[in-house]
């Protein structure tokens, strides 16, 4: 086999391709219509992070201001109707314009094809149309907050979503189109993964950030159209009057509960399981040591798609579900805890034996390790029946929903962000700064969350614009530990901008990850790899060595030598 | 600023209100016996992550080994063990909710009505009021309604949530084992004073509380109060309005004294004797824009007294 | 030069008016598979015959098993045209697995949204609400 | 090499090694494929997920369906004597048919017969639009009868507004395929004017289509005054029950509004209206009230909105997302005629007819469950 592409052969091989000035995708062509009409799937990843990021920012103001507004128990500067529009608009935007498109279609769009050693996603004409879905979607989104303003929450349960005022109908037919979205890029993905594999690149040795990326799109297939259907049933509900989940028609407002957690419950793993790949990449590349346990980290990743699509009810406990549903849904749901208990045991004997170096992306990884565990855990609550009786919709929930999605994903986006930003723009960061925001942003979110843990347990409601006396110091806490956070954030973000401009050139492999991005140049060249790569085991780092002169690691002098790795 | 009646009562312990009803103590204690579970994994990892971030740091002079890929022994027990703690706890919980969900065959029933944004609690004896009360040591039921969205009824020092979902009929029981006044709050969103949609959970001795009841049933003593009082128990509520929106009747605001044309027709005016008579006999007299729902009105003739009629009529004239 | 191969390769099957035959010497792009055309036509009047079947079957009175009388016939039909027009019967197993993968999530779906529906039919109270 | 190596590689016998070149490719085959039969499998397995998906999005309507005709079986095989079987069951011929000549294109795409694909694609649009000249008259006649979903439901059933001539919602509906017309036949006289065969070979059988929407109504209109002397007494029958039902879930609204909750009370009512309406039931031979017997459900007043309304709104939501389906198939179904009329079809490219028709296809499944589902109740 030929040999594996290593900087320097890059080079030679570049100057040998005279016809092709510069092989780097940010610069081989320039101009606007060269990034609006890419079919590049690394542009449309770069251009759907500029796009999540906006949004993320947009939703996080959003709820800076929910927690400034509840910074004392009466109304402060907001109405009751202002907070109720406030916590739908945070709610809708971070789900449906970040959470769920975060990983998979940035970091993904420019990771699954480099990572798989193909040229492209298998549809890039579709890659492209999803991200303009999403700009359209957004687009409802933005006309439904600058509107009269949207209050349903983000779960548009009717009957209030039928009564309310407010443009339930444009935000609807917003996530339609953002549902669609979320569909090709699953889709793509699938297809990609499953006829894009070079020679060599079998199941069991893709990287699990693969395994997990094809979970998630097998959920995104099979879920969303269900949300769609559910949305526009809802908005045939306000405009044609169907009554299918309205009472005064015989309609069932628990009907639009299961339509609607039929999606909702899986898109939760949408939002995780891809969490979860990057972790397992972060874990294995900065303790320098192969994954532990590789076969049940990526069966686990398969088993929490499918069994998350058994256990909707649960979010449905007190909604008046029949006992027996309740009971088999409460069981179900204790079901998915456990492949995701195995994978935190996995994470944590990855670094036995290792060698662990405490860079920006493991400290964050560490940080969702810490996170997830809190969050994962305090699921078990709400899981057993009796105990949810009394937690559910307190702000107990809302603690560990954040712990899951925020303390989960979000971390975990911002860990892949700092591990593959070099690869991405070709600059290096200010090491310590990232360390620093990763430090800030743990503090802030426990200091934000964790106090609503105990609110809820005494009883604090969700969704309350004013609440009792009783709970204004945690609520005050809370809001303190939020904008700590908030601080946090803007820490990570200038450190990432700054690197723009004053960072240095990135190498090949910074951190001596062995998947088959990290064998490309930094940034990638238009078509990622100039022949095709040889495909081994992703986790092997035997070969590798940190060179100084380059700043990074390299294959072994004798390695490159001899060519094969067999 | 605060409604009045968010009042502040302290939690009894770090985690818990005080245990009101005879759910609390099991909840409570299941609820610790789960945070000691979690606490025992969750030292357990972190402790774990400390250690091998310390012991495997990169440092000059170290090398990992690549070795320890995997481990039967351990992958088993890792899932074992949980899989047994989960299985207990979801037993441990479908007890408890079970129940929950099965009243006792001897129960006090109280019919709950939630709307945008207020509750009404109704009794046996049709005595109305806004805060619930109910007798100590008595299992209760709860009858619940909801007229718009769905609502929830959550007493947290009971440790007990039931949504009210509109179109159905929405149960939940429990017994209070604790005198005092306890915080009531709905916990589905349903709209702008969703945050203020809270009442008082009074738990009385059973003498106190047949007192209370007494005096609640007792008709007022003012014509126009007692009339407001009939208004709201025999059922006019259900289709005459009091604030000029159209229910299924017209509407009582500001039609005394106004001029109306029947179906057949003629002008009436709308005076003592038509408001007596469409009481009595409503069918004989029908406004042209509601000649077709006629037939929903039945008479109250033996229904109401005299005086009553009378105080129904005061209170009609009072709705300027 | 595909396109005068795939000619001559009519003119073979003109003769015998079966594809299958044809199909050999076309090795170096093996995933064509062109149904017969007696197959395409035996799946159509099949289809036919069952839809006149079950409209014939919606005269009769079956009571409760009507419904699933008329279940069973469409099933059949959907049945034909799954294996024969969709060509699933010349398909990738995967794509198979997958598409009958999914009618198991559709049953998920149905089944456990109609169990709870009917457990609490006796809750409902039709008429209690008035129309905004 | 491992077994599963082995059949990975297996897609990509040849050509791997021109990684990142366009060298050799031809038109069709898209440059980050390596050869016609990975192109091929991953847009077959991309169609097949795309299906899936519609699958589900269907789904949740079948699965409303369920859960209301199981609660409301007695609404169910009320209202279903108002859809006209044998419309449905023209319907249903049309599809097949249609699914017959798509399946027909895709085997002359892989034999390399672009014209036998023009001819078939052709017919296939043709029947779809006599489906949907058909659904246009079913719509109209539904809309004039008052039934609409459950908001807007004011069924006149017992005595329908007699309009002269054409019903003006139909009208409304064949504006736009009369404008396709016009301007499609002036389209192919151009052709036939500058002798341009592949313009010709387009234009033709879509002018044909649009035309035949008109068939489709003219089919439609001729059945439905077929049935209408039979459907009149349905409705009459239908209606008188139903003014006896008025009153007796009359009594029981006041009932409600009277409001003393005592279940007691409520009860009673609820049984004595289950009585009476059962009584009317069987005195018309209707069987379906005597449901509302056992549960407190009473039995449909199919003049007031909560009843007879759920079951119209569901008709309409899945006949109309069925037929907003067919109109995107007819938009794909024409790419792949003009794509045939040039002659891009051979034995190496034939996919997109091949996806096209899958879709098609399960257009049609949808349908062959829609027919027995909605029209044939008893």
């Amino acid at each position: 086999m030929s040999a594996v592409v290593t900087p320097g052969s890059v080079q030679t091989a570049e100057h040998s391709q005279s016809h092709r000035p510069d092989p780097n995708y940010l610069t081989h062509t320039k101009g606007f219509l060269s990034w609006a009409l890419t079919l590049d799937h690394k542009r449309i990843g770069l251009m759907y992070l500029v796009g999540i990021l906006t949004s993320f920012l947009l939703g996080g103001i959003l709820a800076l201001l929910l927690r400034a507004e509840l910074f004392f128990p009466g109304e402060q500067m907001f109405s009751n109707d202002g907070y109720n529009q406030l916590f739908t608009l945070h709610g809708a935007v971070m789900v449906f314009l970040f959470i769920i498109p975060s990983v998979p279609a940035a970091l993904g769009n420019f990771l699954v094809p480099v990572m798989l050693g193909a040229k492209d996603v298998a549809f890039p004409r579709l890659n492209l149309s999803s991200f303009y879905l999403w700009l359209a979607g957004t687009a409802f989104f933005l006309v439904a907050l600058f509107s009269t303003g949207l209050d349903t929450g983000w779960t548009f349960y009717t009957p209030y979503s039928t009564l309310t005022q407010g443009p339930v109908v444009a935000a609807t037919m917003g996530v339609f189109i953002l549902g669609f979205s979320s569909i090709f890029t699953g889709l793509n993905f699938i297809v990609t993964i499953n006829t894009m594999r070079p020679p060599g690149m079998t199941w069991f040795r893709m990287p699990l950030f693969l395994w997990a990326t094809y979970s998630t799109s097998i959920i995104q297939v099979l879920a969303t159209p269900v949300l769609g259907i559910t949305v526009l049933l809802l908005a045939a509900e306000r405009v044609l009057k169907i009554g299918i989940f309205d009472p005064a028609y015989n309609g069932d407002p628990v009907a639009f509960q299961h339509f609607f957690w039929f999606y909702s419950h899986p898109a939760v793993y949408i939002m995780i399981l891809p969490a979860m790949g990057i972790i397992s990449e972060l874990m294995s590349v900065h303790s320098h040591k192969a994954i532990f346990g590789y076969r049940m980290i990526a069966f686990s990743s398969v088993a929490i798609a499918l069994f998350g699509f058994l256990v909707w009810g649960h979010h449905m406990f007190t909604s008046g579900m029949a006992e027996v549903t309740t009971i088999i849904f409460s069981a179900l749901t204790f079901t998915v805890s456990i492949p995701s208990a195995i994978k935190v045991f996995n994470w944590l004997f990855t670094m036995y034996q290792g060698t662990v170096s405490l860079v920006t992306p493991m400290c964050y990884a560490l940080a969702f390790l810490f996170l997830f565990t809190i969050g994962g855990l305090t699921g078990l609550f709400l899981g057993s029946l009796s105990t949810d009786r009394h937690l559910h919709d307190t702000y107990f929930v809302v603690a560990h929903f954040h712990y899951v999605m925020m303390g989960g994903t979000l971390i975990a986006f911002l860990g892949g962000l700092f591990h593959w930003w070099p690869k991405m723009i070709g600059k290096m960061y200010n090491e310590l700064g990232g360390q620093i925001s990763a430090l800030v942003v743990f503090i802030g979110f426990n200091l934000t969350f964790l106090p609503q843990f105990v609110m809820g347990s005494r009883g604090m409601p969700r969704r309350y614009a004013q609440y009792d006396k009783e709970f204004e110091f945690l609520h005050q806490m809370s809001t303190v530990g939020a904008f700590v956070l908030g601080m946090g954030l803007f820490i990570a973000a200038g450190v990432l901008l700054s690197s723009l401009f004053r960072g240095r050139k990135a190498p090949a492999n910074p951190w001596g990850g062995d998947t088959l991005e990290w064998h490309c140049e930094s940034p990638p060249p238009f078509y990622n790899f100039l022949r095709p790569p040889v495909v081994k085991d992703p986790y092997d780092y035997s070969r590798l060595v940190y060179d100084n002169r380059v700043g990074g690691y390299v294959e072994r002098p004798e390695d490159r030598a001899s060519g094969s790795h067999k | 600023m605060i409604q009045p009646w968010l009042l502040a009562d302290e939690p009894a312990s770090f985690w818990f209100p005080e245990q009101a009803s005879t759910f609390a103590s099991e909840v409570d204690w299941f609820f610790h016996a789960i945070l000691w579970i979690c606490i025992v994994f969750f030292v357990l990892i972190v402790a774990g992550m400390v250690y091998f971030v310390w012991k495997f740091r990169q440092r000059p002079g170290y090398q990992g080994s690549p070795e320890a890929l995997h481990n039967n022994a351990l992958e088993i027990t890792w899932t074992v063990i949980p899989t047994l703690i989960a299985v207990w706890i979801f037993v441990r919980g479908v007890y408890g909710y079970l129940d929950m969900m099965s009243p006792p065959t001897e129960t006090y029933d109280i019919e709950v009505k939630a709307t945008q944004w207020n509750w009404s609690f109704k009794y046996p004896n049709g005595a109305l009021s806004n805060d619930l009360h109910v007798p100590i040591n008595k299992p209760v039921k709860l009858i619940m309604r909801s007229e718009d969205v769905i609502h929830s009824l959550f007493i947290p020092a009971f440790r007990c949530k039931t949504d009210i979902v509109p179109g159905r009929l929405n149960i939940m029981w429990f017994q209070a084992i604790k005198e005092g006044s306890f915080d009531l709050y709905c916990t589905e969103y349903c709209g702008t004073k969703h945050s203020v949609m809270q009442a008082l959970t009074v738990v009385q001795s059973q003498e106190q509380f047949d007192a209370w009841l007494a005096e609640a049933s007792k008709p007022p003593e003012d014509p126009i109060e007692w009339g407001k009082w009939l208004y709201e128990r025999q059922g006019c509520k259900g289709c005459h309005s009091i604030d000029g929106s159209l229910v299924v009747g017209p509407s009582f605001k500001g039609s005394f004294g106004t001029s109306m044309e029947m179906s057949n027709g003629e002008k009436v005016t709308m005076d003592e004797q038509y408001i007596r008579n469409s009481i009595l006999n409503p069918q004989t007299q029908a406004r042209v824009n509601f000649a077709a729902k006629i037939n929903q009105m039945n008479s109250y003739a033996g229904k109401l007294k005299e005086e009553e009629i009378s105080a129904l009529t005061a209170f009609i004239k009072s709705l300027k | 030069m595909a396109h005068s191969h795939a000619n001559q390769h009519e003119h073979h099957e003109k003769s015998d008016g079966h594809a299958q035959a044809g199909h050999g010497h076309h090795g170096h792009h093996g995933f064509a598979h062109p149904s017969p055309i007696w197959q395409l036509l035996a799946v159509f009047f099949a289809l036919l015959a069952l839809t006149v079947l079950t409209v014939y079957q919606s005269t009769l009175d079956l009571g409760n098993m009507e419904i699933w009388a008329s279940l069973t016939i469409a099933t059949i039909k959907a049945a034909l045209v799954i294996l024969f027009f969709m060509h699933m019967i010349h398909d990738k197993p995967f794509n198979i697995i997958m598409f009958l993968g999914t009618l198991v999530f559709v049953a998920l779906f149905l089944g456990f949204t109609l169990m709870d529906a009917h457990n609490y039919k006796d809750l409902i109270e039709p008429g209690s609400i008035t129309p905004k | 090499m491992s077994a599963t190596e082995l059949d990975a590689t297996h897609n990509h016998s040849h050509g791997h090694d021109d990684h990142g070149h366009d060298h050799d490719h031809p038109a069709w085959l898209a440059h980050h494929f390596d050869d016609a039969e990975q192109q091929f499998d991953s847009g077959k397995l991309g169609i097949w997920l795309f299906l899936i998906t519609e699958v589900l999005f269907f789904s949740g309507m079948f699965c409303a369906y369920a859960m209301y005709r199981s609660l409301h079986p007695e609404i169910w095989t009320f209202s279903s004597q108002f859809l006209n079987e044998t419309l449905g069951a023209i319907n249903t011929g049309v599809l097949l048919f249609s699914s017959l000549t798509m399946a027909w294109a895709v085997r002359c795409a892989m034999l390399g017969q672009n014209r036998g694909v023009v001819a078939c694609t052709g017919m296939t649009i043709a029947c779809a639009a006599i489906f949907l000249g058909v659904k246009a008259v079913e719509y109209s006649h539904k809309i004039d009868l008052g039934l609409l979903p459950a908001g807007f439901y004011v069924p006149q059933v017992a005595h329908p507004e007699h309009h002269e001539g054409l019903s003006k919602w139909l009208i409304y509906f064949m504006v736009v395929p009369g404008l396709f017309l016009v301007v499609l036949t002036a389209w192919y006289g151009q052709a036939v004017a500058t002798a341009n065969s592949v313009q010709k070979q387009i234009a033709g059988p879509l002018s044909v289509s649009a035309l035949c929407f008109f068939l489709g109504v003219g089919l439609g209109l001729y059945l439905e005054s077929g049935e209408a002397a039979e459907h009149g007494d349905k409705a009459h029958v239908a209606a008188s029950d139903s003014h006896e039902e008025t009153h007796a879930s009359d009594n029981h609204s006041e009932a409600d509004h009277a409001k003393d909750g005592e279940h007691a009370k409520d009860e009673t009512h609820a049984a004595t209206d289950g009585a009476v309406s059962t009584e009317t039931a069987s005195a018309d031979g209707h069987a379906e009230a005597s449901h509302s017997a056992d549960n407190e459900i009473i039995s449909p007043d199919v003049n007031k909105p909560n009843a007879a309304g759920l079951f119209f709104s569901i008709y309409y939501c899945m006949t109309g997302v069925h037929a907003i389906h067919i109109l995107a198939g007819i938009g794909v179904l024409t790419w792949v005629l003009v794509k045939a009329a040039k002659g891009q079809f051979h034995s190496e490219y034939f996919g997109p007819v091949d996806y096209v028709g899958l879709y098609w296809h399960l257009v049609d499944f949808i349908w062959i469950y829609l027919f027995p589902l909605l029209y044939l109740i008893t």
